[in-house]
Protein backbone atom coordinates (compact mmCIF):
# COMPACT_ATOMS: atom_id res chain seq x y z
CA UNK A 1 0.00 0.00 0.00
CA UNK A 2 1.15 3.92 -0.89
CA UNK A 3 1.14 5.97 3.06
CA UNK A 4 1.53 9.68 2.97
CA UNK A 5 4.26 10.09 5.93
CA UNK A 6 4.43 13.36 7.73
CA UNK A 7 7.52 14.60 9.91
CA UNK A 8 7.14 17.90 11.92
CA UNK A 9 9.32 19.58 14.05
CA UNK A 10 12.97 18.28 14.90
CA UNK A 11 11.85 14.85 13.39
CA UNK A 12 11.45 16.98 9.77
CA UNK A 13 15.08 18.65 10.77
CA UNK A 14 16.71 15.34 11.74
CA UNK A 15 14.65 13.33 8.29
CA UNK A 16 15.59 16.21 6.20
CA UNK A 17 12.03 16.58 4.90
CA UNK A 18 8.63 16.89 5.72
CA UNK A 19 6.36 14.76 3.51
CA UNK A 20 6.98 11.30 1.62
CA UNK A 21 4.68 9.26 0.01
CA UNK A 22 5.73 5.76 1.27
CA UNK A 23 5.32 1.94 -0.41
CA UNK A 24 4.77 -0.46 2.25
CA UNK A 25 3.37 -4.02 3.65
CA UNK A 26 3.90 -2.85 7.53
CA UNK A 27 1.20 -4.08 9.27
CA UNK A 28 1.75 -1.43 12.34
CA UNK A 29 2.99 2.20 12.94
CA UNK A 30 6.24 -0.15 14.51
CA UNK A 31 6.53 -2.24 11.33
CA UNK A 32 6.78 0.72 9.18
CA UNK A 33 8.94 2.70 11.86
CA UNK A 34 11.49 -0.56 11.35
CA UNK A 35 11.18 -0.05 8.02
CA UNK A 36 12.24 3.41 7.51
CA UNK A 37 15.34 2.96 10.38
CA UNK A 38 16.17 0.05 8.01
CA UNK A 39 16.54 2.68 4.84
CA UNK A 40 19.05 5.59 6.08
CA UNK A 41 21.03 6.54 8.80
CA UNK A 42 19.30 10.02 9.41
CA UNK A 43 15.74 7.93 9.68
CA UNK A 44 17.42 5.64 12.46
CA UNK A 45 18.73 8.32 14.17
CA UNK A 46 15.56 10.14 14.06
CA UNK A 47 13.64 7.12 15.54
CA UNK A 48 16.30 6.49 18.36
CA UNK A 49 14.74 7.27 20.62
CA UNK A 50 10.80 6.36 20.92
CA UNK A 51 9.82 7.94 24.15
CA UNK A 52 10.23 10.96 22.80
CA UNK A 53 8.08 10.62 19.29
CA UNK A 54 4.37 10.35 19.35
CA UNK A 55 2.48 9.62 16.16
CA UNK A 56 -0.52 10.58 13.97
CA UNK A 57 -2.70 7.89 12.01
CA UNK A 58 -4.90 9.80 9.80
CA UNK A 59 -4.54 12.73 12.04
CA UNK A 60 -5.82 10.74 15.19
CA UNK A 61 -3.16 10.58 17.65
CA UNK A 62 -2.78 7.06 18.31
CA UNK A 63 0.23 4.57 19.81
CA UNK A 64 2.93 2.61 18.11
CA UNK A 65 1.09 -0.62 18.00
CA UNK A 66 -1.65 0.96 15.91
CA UNK A 67 -2.46 -0.98 12.78
CA UNK A 68 -2.16 0.56 9.07
CA UNK A 69 -5.30 -1.28 7.57
CA UNK A 70 -7.13 1.58 5.81
CA UNK A 71 -4.53 4.36 7.08
CA UNK A 72 -3.47 6.88 4.52
CA UNK A 73 -1.58 9.40 6.47
CA UNK A 74 0.87 8.56 9.43
CA UNK A 75 2.75 11.60 10.95
CA UNK A 76 5.42 11.51 13.51
CA UNK A 77 6.17 14.20 15.79
CA UNK A 78 7.88 15.11 19.04
CA UNK A 79 5.50 15.54 22.03
CA UNK A 80 3.23 18.89 21.34
CA UNK A 81 3.89 22.10 22.41
CA UNK A 82 1.26 24.19 21.70
CA UNK A 83 -0.87 26.83 23.92
CA UNK B 1 -21.00 26.94 17.93
CA UNK B 2 -17.42 27.08 19.60
CA UNK B 3 -15.24 29.18 17.09
CA UNK B 4 -12.12 27.92 16.10
CA UNK B 5 -9.23 30.67 14.04
CA UNK B 6 -5.66 28.90 13.27
CA UNK B 7 -4.04 31.55 11.70
CA UNK B 8 -0.28 33.46 10.99
CA UNK B 9 -1.60 36.51 11.28
CA UNK B 10 -1.23 38.79 14.46
CA UNK B 11 -4.60 39.19 16.14
CA UNK B 12 -6.27 42.25 19.12
CA UNK B 13 -7.15 39.97 21.89
CA UNK B 14 -9.35 43.01 23.64
CA UNK B 15 -10.94 43.19 20.35
CA UNK B 16 -11.69 39.53 20.26
CA UNK B 17 -12.84 39.31 23.38
CA UNK B 18 -15.28 42.24 22.50
CA UNK B 19 -16.87 40.71 19.77
CA UNK B 20 -17.22 37.55 21.63
CA UNK B 21 -19.11 38.73 24.46
CA UNK B 22 -21.10 40.95 22.36
CA UNK B 23 -22.18 37.68 20.58
CA UNK B 24 -23.58 35.85 23.80
CA UNK B 25 -27.20 36.14 25.22
CA UNK B 26 -27.79 35.77 28.41
CA UNK B 27 -24.15 34.63 29.79
CA UNK B 28 -23.32 36.34 33.18
CA UNK B 29 -19.81 35.24 32.85
CA UNK B 30 -16.59 35.55 30.25
CA UNK B 31 -13.15 34.09 30.46
CA UNK B 32 -10.42 34.48 28.24
CA UNK B 33 -6.70 33.65 28.72
CA UNK B 34 -4.10 34.89 26.03
CA UNK B 35 -0.88 33.59 25.74
CA UNK B 36 2.34 35.89 25.03
CA UNK B 37 5.87 35.21 23.73
CA UNK B 38 7.87 35.28 27.38
CA UNK B 39 11.25 36.00 26.80
CA UNK B 40 12.65 33.70 29.73
CA UNK B 41 16.29 33.55 28.85
CA UNK B 42 16.98 37.32 27.81
CA UNK B 43 18.10 36.95 24.42
CA UNK B 44 14.84 35.42 23.03
CA UNK B 45 14.01 36.93 19.16
CA UNK B 46 10.93 35.33 18.62
CA UNK B 47 8.91 32.51 18.39
CA UNK B 48 8.77 29.96 15.29
CA UNK B 49 5.79 28.14 15.74
CA UNK B 50 4.81 25.16 13.69
CA UNK B 51 1.66 23.14 13.36
CA UNK B 52 0.22 20.26 11.51
CA UNK B 53 -2.68 21.56 8.95
CA UNK B 54 -5.73 19.42 9.04
CA UNK B 55 -5.23 17.75 12.74
CA UNK B 56 -4.59 20.84 14.56
CA UNK B 57 -8.19 21.87 13.40
CA UNK B 58 -9.37 18.62 14.14
CA UNK B 59 -7.92 17.86 17.73
CA UNK B 60 -9.21 21.93 18.83
CA UNK B 61 -12.13 21.37 17.46
CA UNK B 62 -12.49 18.11 19.30
CA UNK B 63 -11.63 19.58 22.68
CA UNK B 64 -14.32 22.44 22.06
CA UNK B 65 -16.58 19.59 21.80
CA UNK B 66 -15.69 17.78 24.66
CA UNK B 67 -15.46 21.57 26.77
CA UNK B 68 -19.16 21.95 25.76
CA UNK B 69 -20.13 18.39 26.64
CA UNK B 70 -18.66 18.57 30.14
CA UNK B 71 -19.58 22.44 31.09
CA UNK B 72 -22.89 24.84 31.30
CA UNK B 73 -20.98 26.50 28.26
CA UNK B 74 -23.09 29.55 26.21
CA UNK B 75 -19.70 29.46 23.99
CA UNK B 76 -16.06 29.10 23.11
CA UNK B 77 -13.48 30.62 21.51
CA UNK B 78 -10.04 29.32 20.38
CA UNK B 79 -7.26 31.47 18.54
CA UNK B 80 -3.74 30.12 17.54
CA UNK B 81 -1.11 31.45 15.48
CA UNK B 82 1.94 29.84 13.54
CA UNK B 83 4.66 31.00 12.00
CA UNK B 84 7.54 33.55 13.64
CA UNK B 85 5.92 35.17 16.36
CA UNK B 86 8.07 38.16 17.87
CA UNK B 87 8.38 39.10 22.00
CA UNK B 88 5.20 40.05 23.43
CA UNK B 89 2.97 39.24 20.77
CA UNK B 90 0.20 36.74 21.64
CA UNK B 91 0.29 33.64 20.83
CA UNK B 92 -3.24 31.99 20.83
CA UNK B 93 -6.21 32.88 23.02
CA UNK B 94 -9.21 31.29 24.57
CA UNK B 95 -12.07 32.61 25.47
CA UNK B 96 -15.62 30.93 27.57
CA UNK B 97 -18.93 32.25 28.25
CA UNK B 98 -21.27 30.70 30.63
CA UNK B 99 -24.49 31.30 33.04
CA UNK B 100 -21.94 30.91 35.65
CA UNK B 101 -18.45 31.79 36.28
CA UNK B 102 -17.17 28.37 37.97
CA UNK B 103 -17.78 26.93 34.77
CA UNK B 104 -16.35 29.59 32.63
CA UNK B 105 -13.16 28.99 34.57
CA UNK B 106 -13.49 25.26 34.32
CA UNK B 107 -14.01 25.05 30.74
CA UNK B 108 -10.95 27.68 30.21
CA UNK B 109 -8.42 25.71 32.04
CA UNK B 110 -9.20 22.47 30.47
CA UNK B 111 -8.98 23.84 27.00
CA UNK B 112 -5.77 25.24 27.85
CA UNK B 113 -4.10 22.03 29.57
CA UNK B 114 -5.31 20.51 26.23
CA UNK B 115 -4.12 22.56 23.86
CA UNK B 116 -0.82 22.81 25.64
CA UNK B 117 -0.22 18.84 25.00
CA UNK B 118 -2.79 17.61 22.55
CA UNK B 119 -3.14 20.21 19.59
CA UNK B 120 -0.22 19.67 16.89
CA UNK B 121 1.97 22.46 17.77
CA UNK B 122 5.40 22.91 17.94
CA UNK B 123 7.30 25.65 19.54
CA UNK B 124 11.18 26.83 18.43
CA UNK B 125 13.20 29.92 20.53
CA UNK B 126 14.90 31.73 17.84
CA UNK B 127 18.20 33.36 19.67
CA UNK B 128 20.99 35.30 18.25
CA UNK B 129 22.84 31.90 19.03
CA UNK B 130 20.13 29.77 16.95
CA UNK B 131 17.11 27.94 17.59
CA UNK B 132 16.13 24.81 19.58
CA UNK B 133 12.42 23.33 20.13
CA UNK B 134 11.18 23.84 23.32
CA UNK B 135 10.63 20.71 25.04
CA UNK B 136 7.27 19.64 26.70
CA UNK B 137 7.08 19.86 30.24
CA UNK B 138 5.78 16.54 32.48
CA UNK B 139 3.96 19.30 34.26
CA UNK B 140 1.81 20.04 31.26
CA UNK B 141 1.37 16.49 30.48
CA UNK B 142 0.18 16.25 34.13
CA UNK B 143 -2.11 18.94 34.24
CA UNK B 144 -4.11 16.78 31.72
CA UNK B 145 -4.78 13.90 34.61
CA UNK B 146 -7.11 16.26 36.62
CA UNK B 147 -10.09 16.46 34.00
CA UNK C 1 1.52 47.40 41.78
CA UNK C 2 -2.36 45.59 41.09
CA UNK C 3 -4.99 48.09 40.01
CA UNK C 4 -8.18 48.87 41.03
CA UNK C 5 -11.05 51.22 39.79
CA UNK C 6 -14.90 51.45 41.12
CA UNK C 7 -16.87 53.38 38.78
CA UNK C 8 -20.36 54.14 37.99
CA UNK C 9 -19.39 54.35 34.06
CA UNK C 10 -19.25 51.99 31.76
CA UNK C 11 -16.07 50.30 30.83
CA UNK C 12 -14.83 48.65 27.62
CA UNK C 13 -13.68 45.20 28.65
CA UNK C 14 -11.27 44.69 25.79
CA UNK C 15 -10.03 48.02 25.59
CA UNK C 16 -8.89 47.19 29.67
CA UNK C 17 -7.84 44.01 28.70
CA UNK C 18 -5.49 45.22 26.09
CA UNK C 19 -3.80 47.80 28.04
CA UNK C 20 -3.17 45.46 31.13
CA UNK C 21 -1.61 42.87 28.54
CA UNK C 22 0.67 45.67 27.13
CA UNK C 23 2.10 47.34 30.63
CA UNK C 24 3.39 43.33 31.26
CA UNK C 25 6.89 42.35 30.71
CA UNK C 26 8.10 39.02 30.79
CA UNK C 27 4.77 37.54 31.40
CA UNK C 28 3.02 34.43 29.05
CA UNK C 29 0.24 34.28 30.80
CA UNK C 30 -2.96 36.69 31.00
CA UNK C 31 -6.69 35.47 32.09
CA UNK C 32 -9.42 37.83 32.44
CA UNK C 33 -13.18 37.51 34.26
CA UNK C 34 -16.18 39.67 32.69
CA UNK C 35 -19.21 39.95 34.81
CA UNK C 36 -21.98 40.72 32.44
CA UNK C 37 -25.78 41.24 33.56
CA UNK C 38 -28.01 38.38 32.99
CA UNK C 39 -31.36 38.34 32.81
CA UNK C 40 -32.49 34.76 33.95
CA UNK C 41 -35.94 35.62 34.95
CA UNK C 42 -36.83 37.09 31.53
CA UNK C 43 -38.33 40.93 32.79
CA UNK C 44 -34.92 42.47 33.95
CA UNK C 45 -34.26 45.50 32.93
CA UNK C 46 -31.57 46.86 35.31
CA UNK C 47 -29.28 45.99 38.03
CA UNK C 48 -28.91 48.68 40.85
CA UNK C 49 -25.36 48.41 42.65
CA UNK C 50 -24.64 49.80 46.11
CA UNK C 51 -21.49 49.74 47.79
CA UNK C 52 -19.56 51.21 50.38
CA UNK C 53 -17.48 53.68 49.82
CA UNK C 54 -14.18 53.61 51.35
CA UNK C 55 -14.61 50.09 52.68
CA UNK C 56 -15.26 48.75 49.13
CA UNK C 57 -11.39 50.13 48.13
CA UNK C 58 -9.85 48.38 51.76
CA UNK C 59 -11.26 45.17 50.99
CA UNK C 60 -10.51 44.77 47.46
CA UNK C 61 -7.24 45.85 48.00
CA UNK C 62 -6.24 43.74 50.99
CA UNK C 63 -7.65 41.00 48.63
CA UNK C 64 -5.24 41.87 45.66
CA UNK C 65 -2.52 41.68 48.46
CA UNK C 66 -3.42 38.64 49.40
CA UNK C 67 -3.75 37.12 45.47
CA UNK C 68 -0.44 38.86 45.06
CA UNK C 69 1.09 37.44 48.20
CA UNK C 70 -0.01 33.60 47.64
CA UNK C 71 0.84 33.87 43.66
CA UNK C 72 3.59 34.59 41.21
CA UNK C 73 1.86 37.01 39.74
CA UNK C 74 2.95 40.40 37.63
CA UNK C 75 0.01 42.25 38.04
CA UNK C 76 -3.57 42.37 38.58
CA UNK C 77 -6.55 44.27 37.90
CA UNK C 78 -10.26 45.05 39.65
CA UNK C 79 -12.89 47.17 37.79
CA UNK C 80 -15.77 46.89 39.53
CA UNK C 81 -19.15 49.30 38.88
CA UNK C 82 -21.98 50.92 41.02
CA UNK C 83 -25.33 52.73 40.42
CA UNK C 84 -27.52 51.65 37.52
CA UNK C 85 -26.15 49.18 34.84
CA UNK C 86 -28.32 47.85 32.14
CA UNK C 87 -28.68 44.02 30.46
CA UNK C 88 -26.48 42.77 28.92
CA UNK C 89 -23.69 45.57 30.06
CA UNK C 90 -20.37 44.62 32.11
CA UNK C 91 -20.66 44.81 36.41
CA UNK C 92 -16.78 44.36 36.71
CA UNK C 93 -13.92 42.79 35.18
CA UNK C 94 -10.40 40.89 36.72
CA UNK C 95 -7.60 40.59 35.01
CA UNK C 96 -4.39 39.01 36.38
CA UNK C 97 -0.60 38.58 34.39
CA UNK C 98 1.78 35.80 35.58
CA UNK C 99 5.17 33.85 34.22
CA UNK C 100 3.03 30.60 34.20
CA UNK C 101 -1.10 30.02 33.36
CA UNK C 102 -1.77 28.17 36.73
CA UNK C 103 -1.01 31.12 38.37
CA UNK C 104 -2.85 33.57 36.60
CA UNK C 105 -6.26 31.27 36.30
CA UNK C 106 -6.10 30.60 40.04
CA UNK C 107 -5.41 33.95 41.17
CA UNK C 108 -8.37 34.69 39.06
CA UNK C 109 -10.35 32.52 40.52
CA UNK C 110 -9.61 33.72 43.91
CA UNK C 111 -10.34 37.13 43.48
CA UNK C 112 -13.57 36.30 41.89
CA UNK C 113 -14.64 34.14 44.85
CA UNK C 114 -13.69 37.01 47.03
CA UNK C 115 -15.48 39.59 45.27
CA UNK C 116 -18.34 37.76 45.23
CA UNK C 117 -18.47 37.42 49.28
CA UNK C 118 -16.07 39.87 50.84
CA UNK C 119 -16.41 43.13 49.00
CA UNK C 120 -19.01 45.53 49.64
CA UNK C 121 -21.45 45.55 47.00
CA UNK C 122 -25.34 44.74 46.89
CA UNK C 123 -27.12 44.16 44.13
CA UNK C 124 -31.06 45.06 43.41
CA UNK C 125 -32.81 43.66 40.36
CA UNK C 126 -35.33 45.61 38.47
CA UNK C 127 -38.63 44.89 36.97
CA UNK C 128 -41.48 46.04 35.59
CA UNK C 129 -43.02 44.59 38.43
CA UNK C 130 -40.37 46.00 40.78
CA UNK C 131 -37.35 45.66 42.83
CA UNK C 132 -35.53 43.12 44.70
CA UNK C 133 -32.62 42.71 46.09
CA UNK C 134 -30.26 39.49 45.26
CA UNK C 135 -29.73 37.18 48.17
CA UNK C 136 -26.74 36.00 48.39
CA UNK C 137 -25.94 32.64 47.16
CA UNK C 138 -24.51 29.38 49.58
CA UNK C 139 -22.59 28.26 46.87
CA UNK C 140 -20.74 31.56 46.74
CA UNK C 141 -19.93 31.56 50.68
CA UNK C 142 -18.51 27.65 49.94
CA UNK C 143 -16.04 28.67 47.43
CA UNK C 144 -14.29 30.55 49.70
CA UNK C 145 -13.70 27.42 51.51
CA UNK C 146 -11.25 26.02 49.18
CA UNK C 147 -8.63 28.99 49.32
CA UNK D 1 -18.80 58.10 72.83
CA UNK D 2 -20.26 59.22 69.06
CA UNK D 3 -20.44 56.80 66.44
CA UNK D 4 -20.94 57.24 62.88
CA UNK D 5 -23.90 54.39 62.04
CA UNK D 6 -23.98 53.15 58.66
CA UNK D 7 -27.31 51.20 56.94
CA UNK D 8 -26.67 49.26 53.37
CA UNK D 9 -29.50 47.96 50.40
CA UNK D 10 -32.23 46.31 52.68
CA UNK D 11 -31.27 47.57 55.77
CA UNK D 12 -31.09 50.83 54.80
CA UNK D 13 -34.48 50.60 53.23
CA UNK D 14 -36.11 49.40 56.19
CA UNK D 15 -34.31 51.52 58.22
CA UNK D 16 -35.35 54.28 56.17
CA UNK D 17 -31.60 56.08 56.28
CA UNK D 18 -28.10 55.70 55.22
CA UNK D 19 -26.27 56.92 58.01
CA UNK D 20 -26.97 58.23 61.50
CA UNK D 21 -24.75 59.34 63.91
CA UNK D 22 -25.15 57.75 67.60
CA UNK D 23 -24.58 58.85 71.39
CA UNK D 24 -24.19 55.43 72.74
CA UNK D 25 -22.35 53.38 75.70
CA UNK D 26 -22.02 50.08 74.04
CA UNK D 27 -19.36 47.95 74.83
CA UNK D 28 -20.04 45.88 71.85
CA UNK D 29 -22.28 45.29 68.36
CA UNK D 30 -24.48 43.55 69.71
CA UNK D 31 -24.88 45.65 72.70
CA UNK D 32 -25.43 48.46 70.27
CA UNK D 33 -28.07 46.28 68.38
CA UNK D 34 -30.16 46.25 70.80
CA UNK D 35 -30.13 49.92 71.58
CA UNK D 36 -30.82 50.24 68.13
CA UNK D 37 -33.83 47.79 68.52
CA UNK D 38 -34.84 49.44 71.67
CA UNK D 39 -35.98 52.69 69.70
CA UNK D 40 -38.20 52.10 67.58
CA UNK D 41 -40.13 49.49 65.97
CA UNK D 42 -38.34 49.76 62.23
CA UNK D 43 -35.27 49.53 64.07
CA UNK D 44 -36.41 46.08 65.25
CA UNK D 45 -37.25 45.09 62.43
CA UNK D 46 -34.41 45.09 60.60
CA UNK D 47 -32.37 43.40 63.11
CA UNK D 48 -34.82 40.43 63.73
CA UNK D 49 -32.99 38.32 61.79
CA UNK D 50 -29.09 38.79 63.06
CA UNK D 51 -28.13 35.79 61.10
CA UNK D 52 -28.56 38.00 57.84
CA UNK D 53 -27.26 41.04 58.66
CA UNK D 54 -23.25 41.50 58.28
CA UNK D 55 -21.26 43.97 60.17
CA UNK D 56 -18.31 46.36 59.71
CA UNK D 57 -16.29 48.04 62.51
CA UNK D 58 -14.30 50.76 60.93
CA UNK D 59 -14.57 49.16 57.99
CA UNK D 60 -13.29 45.83 58.41
CA UNK D 61 -16.02 43.21 58.58
CA UNK D 62 -16.09 41.68 61.95
CA UNK D 63 -18.63 39.95 64.42
CA UNK D 64 -21.52 40.89 66.61
CA UNK D 65 -19.16 40.35 70.06
CA UNK D 66 -16.49 42.44 68.47
CA UNK D 67 -15.64 45.67 71.49
CA UNK D 68 -16.75 49.51 70.39
CA UNK D 69 -13.68 50.94 71.77
CA UNK D 70 -11.79 53.58 69.73
CA UNK D 71 -14.24 52.47 66.99
CA UNK D 72 -15.69 55.41 65.05
CA UNK D 73 -17.81 54.43 62.24
CA UNK D 74 -20.02 50.84 62.51
CA UNK D 75 -22.00 49.41 58.85
CA UNK D 76 -24.76 47.16 59.28
CA UNK D 77 -25.55 45.26 55.84
CA UNK D 78 -26.73 41.82 54.50
CA UNK D 79 -24.48 39.30 52.58
CA UNK D 80 -22.55 40.60 50.13
CA UNK D 81 -23.25 40.01 46.47
CA UNK D 82 -20.67 41.79 44.31
CA UNK D 83 -18.91 40.28 41.27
Amino acid sequence: MKLDVLYFAWLRERIGLGQECVETNAETVSDLVEELRAREDRYDLAFSDLASVRVAVDQELTSFDAPLSDAREVAFFPPMTGG
Amino acid sequence: MPKLRVQTEEFDAGGELNLFTQSQFGMGAVVSFSGIVRDVTGGLQSLEIEHYPGMTERAIESILAEAVSRWDLGDALVIHRYGSIPVGAPIMMVATAAPHRSDAFQAAEFLMDYLKSRAPFWKKEVTRQGADWVAAQDHDEDALKRW
